[in-house]
């Protein structure tokens, strides 16, 4: 008899999530903007960045008058950096009437939802999603770079750059991102002759102590660490580099943005001299990022990120091309889409993140800048 | 007299799990549920899954483990990459079981191999030891190649998301319900539940430990390993790091929440921890703080031990008693 | 004493001996139980004889010596394997499967007697039913030799304390020994229920054709009920023979009374 | 010499795990419960120290001060509310509400601080020490197998000559029989994790001396390495504990350093594994002969 109960009461929340999200109908005058990332846990940084970044955006955009007169309704899910809650999240979100979805952040979460977005043929922007899977269908765009690109960029500018003789590689073995870009790394590495002396790993869950890496590195005599990583676990690195007497030069990628306030005043020591190759640097002078970086920091208490960046120029995106293909409220998710698809092709984008222009695989075509810490600000290379 | 009373308990569980089935399906077929509500179907039968096959293991085996995720990792790969491979030369039908079976096979099998050192260990020796096991295979699995390292597998066919195809879930929950009650209700669930109950006079009286211990572990491996393969084909990847002992700790939750050995007890909380962390997001940001309130609180209301006496006293069995009593008074 | 030549004793245990880190527990033990016997094992409290009863049930090996049952050799063979093979026991301190029924605790003692393979009992095979409906009666009808048929469904662990030794003894039965052992049945009973007890054991003996060792320190119990006694003092003999005899050794008085 | 630095990483990797694992094993062995929730209260000792520098003028003693009295509370009140009402219960009821009051921590410092990580204030300068050329032995590290030395030495002092501690001992025997002594369990089990609690927030102190970054999951991770440090050590057993989590840190180290730091993760739980096998009970734990 308790069985009956406890299995009613199943069945009644279950039946709860079922009358919690009906639509709210009139959606002539507002634009349904869904968001997908992680909140909680262990990434959930990147979520909560891109969270803030795009409200910034919305924000503007609606005090601005909206996109083609609509108001935007910004909605965001919390996926935990999990594909399947993902999928919840992205289902939620349909529950709730989302017409564009701007996500997902994460690399595997994004890929889930990919799959799942293509079926509903909803048009989809993710801001950080690099691996290459997560606009492989042709109702997927992104803002950031994909992982291999970075990989070959970077090699192609130390080469360039004659930056390094013997290069280490840090990399994050549990991470897509991380081995995305390792991979193509080495492989434009060897191409071009330069000469890879370590290749060193963590994972999520050895991600805070590096003595045993940093003292192979310093055994292989490396003049350059690559660091594919984000900047959490850079910072690690950086600040028991300086303490182990480790005295290269460090090079990464857009994931390394972020790393002079991870490091902080007292740590700041330890970032000077740090390259990477980054189409976003919070404390650029342009005014653009000025005016962004000042609300970010009035509005949510710290610097933005990269992710942040992203996720509002993904929001200004979506406006850009909604104009272009004059997209109206009473459209349906599919013909938003088709008709976005078109407009992305024809739609330049001075963002944040750079000046962009998509091709057909939904690959921003934009150029990275070179950065260094010096002082700790960062200066054009 | 036992006989039929336990019967009853067996039949009314099947019964109830196939009415909420039944539920389900009319709800999502006259469109009536949201999209929420069927993105969770699957899942939760893949916890239940997890839940019950683990339950044989901490429940009625009485030994701790923390690498359920572990088996349900080797699973997923084995049966998802043999999913990709087949993919187009035969049709779904024939494949999804045939690669159902062979991620339960591989499961098992390591399970064999882990289980025949490891089992002598007890107690959070062997909870440690198989923590350990779940995490080399996790850090096996992100450095071999076949596997996709950390970017994994993604493009496995998502058969069981598409269309009324979460009925097969339903039927693997069905096929893990009835294999495990039936182990249970039978002469080698009887010697795995003495082992549980009291190893030295188990072994006085003949029974083989290592046989029983292992035929435990192997099972539930099974099971883990086709709920492994059951969750690839609905999210279509895979991904070494979602395997973790915090997924083998996630089972564990349910198994107790639900009572260690009771079977519909397990399938009633891996509808809560499934379904909570869901509802829950109308708390948004607050939403995983609500969820851990509501997890220690079930938790005392549930096990505590003044809480069980107080639903003692006012279970419906005794209500039920005292009403009945006073009619035979009445009729005498 | 022809009567030990002409056949081969059901228990014959010869220099068995244990130690523990450099203490001798056991030492040159030696006794001989014939079939049918009902055989007693006194001895002050520390003296070893719930030790002998480890080593002849394979719980611990012994470091020299021979067990021998009904001519087979069980030196260093597993708790399983004795179990298996002729010899149940039951236990000083109660050891039930307190959360199985009554019942299911004797059809556990049944695990070789009515064998079905698990893919048999998972698919509900004809065989599982016919061999738990034999199990079931088989069960019932050593239950009703305890009196405990009523209990049947009952949790183990909610029966009364009588009934829990009862129990235990039924479920050793249910093994189909050759040689049963009895460590203090009558621990923690008062005088009536030993009466009752003895007369348990007495009619295990008639109806299974029985042999018996038991430990016991109730004097009453072992000199009413066995034939032959063995004393142990400090892990060796101290004396050996017909009980009435044994009682009036010297020996064995000053072991119990000290000096 | 890469050998020896290797090793030193390793100690002092090692010492931070002993740290929290002898905490660990102070609740563990007395109260018989896995704290799952115990790597959350060193996070929360580093959060309140981090608070307290940076809000209370930065007198580094009035921050430790302030973290260890925010734990001993902490820890005292979960017992309270969350653990006291399951004793009697199966201990894994207890497990389970433990990780719910590790998520329920994990929540509360994210809706407080934030998921971005803060950078630890450096409270004490401490600087390194050099050998040679290539040796560089971090200051904290010292200090942290130091601190771990001294506090393993008090507990065992604590336990084996206090009054209280033969109190710890007797409700970790049997608390019924304990109770019937005349010991006051509930009191000796909140002291047990007022004393737990502390040495979280020493841990907590030193985890972010060390590593200089903390966030809301900084505690899980060691958390859990330092519950495998106390298994391997052996349960219940302090020394056992100290000695796991160097040997954890060592092995860690040096099988990233001489093996492979891609398969580093899977080694030491392969060596784990191969130590419980060869002694089930753990590095110095008791073999409890079961009586039969």
């Amino acid at each position: 008899m308790k069985k009956a109960i406890c299995m009613l009461l199943v069945c009644a929340l279950l039946s709860l999530c079922l009358v919690g999200c009906g639509n709210d109908g009139n959606s002539d005058y507002t634009l349904v903007i869904g968001g997908i990332g992680p909140t909680t846990g262990v990434a959930a940084t990147y979520g909560t960045a891109v969270k803030n970044g795009a409200q910034l955006a919305v924000n503007e955009i609606n005090a601005a008058g909206g996109i083609n007169g609509m108001q935007i309704k910004y909605l965001f899910e919390d996926d935990q950096h999990n594909p399947e809650t993902a999928v919840n999240a992205y289902n939620t979100l349909m529950d709730k009437g989302m017409q564009i979805l701007m996500g997902t952040v994460t690399s595997k979460p994004c890929i889930a939802v990919a799959e799942v977005a293509r079926e509903d043929n909803i048009f989809q922007i993710t801001p950080s999603g690099s691996a290459v899977d997560c606009i492989k269908y042709d109702n997927a765009f992104r803002i950031c770079f994909n992982d291999p690109d970075q990989g070959t960029a970077s090699a192609q500018y130390i080469k360039q750059q004659n930056l390094a003789q013997k290069i280490a590689i840090i990399y994050d073995k549990s991470d897509v991102y991380s081995t995305g870009i390792t991979e193509k790394f080495e492989a434009k590495a060897g191409e071009l002759g330069l000469n890879i002396v370590a290749k060193e790993a963590f994972t999520s869950s050895s991600a805070t102590d590096f003595s045993a890496q940093l003292q192979n590195i310093k055994n292989a005599d490396a003049d350059l660490v690559f660091l594919p990583i984000y900047y959490e676990a850079a910072a690690y690195i950086l600040t028991q580099s300086k303490s182990a007497g480790l005295e290269t030069k460090f090079f990464g990628c857009d994931g390394l943005d972020g790393v002079i306030d991870q490091l902080g005043e007292q740590n700041a020591a330890a970032a000077e001299g740090v390259m990477l190759l980054t189409p976003f640097v919070a404390t650029a002078e342009d005014a653009k990022t000025k005016k962004f970086s000042q609300d970010y920091k009035a509005a949510y208490g710290e610097m933005p990120n990269q992710f942040a960046a992203d996720a509002y120029d993904a929001i200004y995106t979506i406006k850009a091309a909604c104009e272009k293909a004059n997209v109206k409220g009473d459209m349906s998710v599919s013909d938003i889409c088709n008709a976005l698809k078109a407009a992305m092709l024809q739609i330049e984008i001075d963002g944040l993140t750079g000046k962009m222009t998509w091709s057909a695989n939904g690959e921003p075509n934009k150029e990275p800048k070179a950065m260094k810490i010096v002082n700790g600000i960062y200066e054009a290379m | 007299m036992k006989k039929k009373k336990l019967n009853l308990r067996v039949l009314l569980t099947y019964g109830i799990l196939a009415a909420v089935c039944v539920l389900v399906f009319v709800l999502i077929e006259t469109g009536v549920a949201s999209r929420q509500f069927k993105s969770l179907v699957v899942p939760l039968c893949v916890n239940m899954m997890l839940a019950l096959s683990l339950n044989l293991i901490v429940g009625f085996l009485g030994e701790l483990t923390l690498g359920h995720a572990g088996f349900m990792s080797v699973g997923a790969y084995a049966g998802c990459l043999l999913s990709v491979y087949l993919e187009g030369t035969m049709p779904m039908a024939l494949r999804l079981p045939l690669v159902m079976l062979f991620g339960g096979l591989v499961a098992a099998l390591f399970g064999l191999v882990i289980g025949i050192p490891v089992l002598r260990l007890k107690g959070d020796y062997l909870a440690i030891v198989t923590l350990a096991f779940g995490e080399i295979i996790r850090s096996i699995i992100l450095n071999l190649d076949f596997t996709g390292g950390a970017a994994g597998i993604n493009n496995v066919p998502r058969d069981i998301y598409r269309g009324s195809n979460y009925l097969i879930a339903f039927v693997l929950v069905f096929i893990t319900l009835i294999v495990i009650t039936n182990l249970v209700y039978s002469k080698q669930g009887r010697a795995i539940t003495a082992i549980r109950d009291n190893r030295i006079a188990a072994e006085s009286i003949g029974i083989n430990i290592t046989y029983y211990k292992l035929l435990a572990f192997v099972i539930a491996a099974f099971f883990a390993g086709v709920a492994g393969v059951l969750y690839g084909h609905n999210i279509g990847q895979l991904d070494a790091n979602k395997f973790d002992y915090n997924r083998s700790i996630e089972i564990l939750v349910i198994v107790v929440l639900g009572g260690m050995g009771s079977i519909p007890g397990s399938l009633i909380a891996a509808g809560l921890i499934t379904v909570i962390p869901e509802v829950l997001r109308t708390f948004s940001d607050y939403r995983l703080l609500v969820y851990a309130i509501v997890l220690i609180a079930v938790m005392i209301i549930n096990a505590s031990p003044r809480m069980q006496a107080l639903r003692a006293r006012f279970s419906v069995r005794r209500l039920w008693k005292l009403i009945r009593g006073r009619r035979r008074k009445k009729e005498a | 004493m022809e009567k030990t030549q002409e056949q081969t004793p059901m228990l014959k245990v010869e220099n068995l001996g244990i130690s523990f880190g450099g203490l001798q527990a056991v030492d040159s033990f030696n006794i001989e139980v014939q079939k049918g016997q009902l055989y007693g094992l006194i001895g002050p409290n520390g003296a070893g004889k719930t030790t002998v009863f480890n080593l002849l049930t394979g719980v611990y090996k012994p470091t020299t010596g021979r067990i021998l049952l009904d001519g087979e050799d069980l030196t260093g063979r597993s708790t399983t394997y004795i179990g298996r093979h002729g010899i149940a026991r039951t236990f000083q301190n109660i050891r039930l499967f307190k959360n199985m029924s009554v019942l299911d605790n004797v059809k556990v003692g049944f695990e070789h007697q009515y064998p079905y393979t698990v893919a048999e009992g998972l698919l509900r095979l004809p065989r599982y039913y016919r061999q738990e409906k034999k199990m079931v009666e088989h069960g019932m009808e050593l239950l009703e030799v305890f009196g405990l048929q009523d209990e049947a469904s009952y949790l183990a662990a909610n029966l009364p304390y009588g009934q829990q030794r009862k129990l235990e003894i039924c479920r050793a039965l249910a093994t189909r020994p050759k040689l049963l052992l009895l460590d203090e049945p009558a621990a923690g009973m008062n005088p009536n229920e030993t009466a009752e007890l003895m007369d348990t054991i007495l009619f295990v003996r008639e109806h299974f054709q029985m042999t018996i060792l038991l430990i016991e320190h109730d004097m009453h119990l072992v000199s009413g009920i066995c034939e032959q006694l063995t004393v142990l003092n400090f892990g060796t003999v101290l004396a050996q023979g017909e009980t009435a005899r044994v009682l009036k050794n010297p020996d064995v008085i000053t072991a119990y009374l000290g000096e | 010499m890469s050998f020896i630095s290797n090793l030193i990483g390793g100690l002092s990797l090692g010492s931070i795990y002993a740290l929290i694992a002898l905490g660990y094993t102070m609740v563990y062995g007395i109260a018989k419960m896995l704290n799952f929730a115990h790597g959350d209260i060193i996070m929360v000792g580093a959060f309140t120290i981090f608070t307290a520098a940076s809000s209370l003028g930065g007198n580094p003693f009035v921050a430790i001060l302030c973290g260890l009295v925010t734990c001993v509370i902490l820890g005292v009140l979960t017992e309270k509310i969350a653990y006291k009402p399951l004793r009697g219960s199966s201990p894994l009821a207890v497990l389970i509400t433990a990780i719910g009051v590790s998520y329920f921590l994990q929540s509360v410092a994210l809706l407080i601080f934030g998921s971005t990580q803060r950078p630890f204030p450096k409270l004490f300068s401490l600087s390194p020490i050099r050998i040679g050329k290539d040796l560089v032995i971090k200051g904290e590290s010292i200090v942290t197998l130091g601190v771990t030395l001294v506090i393993m030495a008090g507990i065992m002092l604590l336990i084996n000559k206090t009054k209280i501690g033969k109190a710890m001992l007797a409700v970790s025997e049997d608390k019924g029989a304990a109770q019937l002594m005349g010991v006051n369990v509930n009191r000796t089990i909140s002291i047990t994790f007022a004393i737990g609690s502390a040495l979280a927030a020493v841990a907590g102190l030193f985890y972010g001396l060390t590593y200089n970054f903390i966030g809301p999951y900084t505690g899980s991770m060691p958390g859990i390495k330092a519950f495998v440090a106390a298994v391997f050590g052996g349960i219940g057993s302090i020394p056992g504990a100290m000695i796991g989590g160097i040997l954890l840190g060592v092995i860690e180290n040096l099988s990233k350093g001489y093996i492979s730091t891609e398969l580093s993760d899977g080694i030491v739980f392969a060596v784990l594994i191969l130590v419980l096998l060869i002694k089930p009970t753990g590095l110095l734990g008791k073999k409890i002969a079961e009586k039969v």
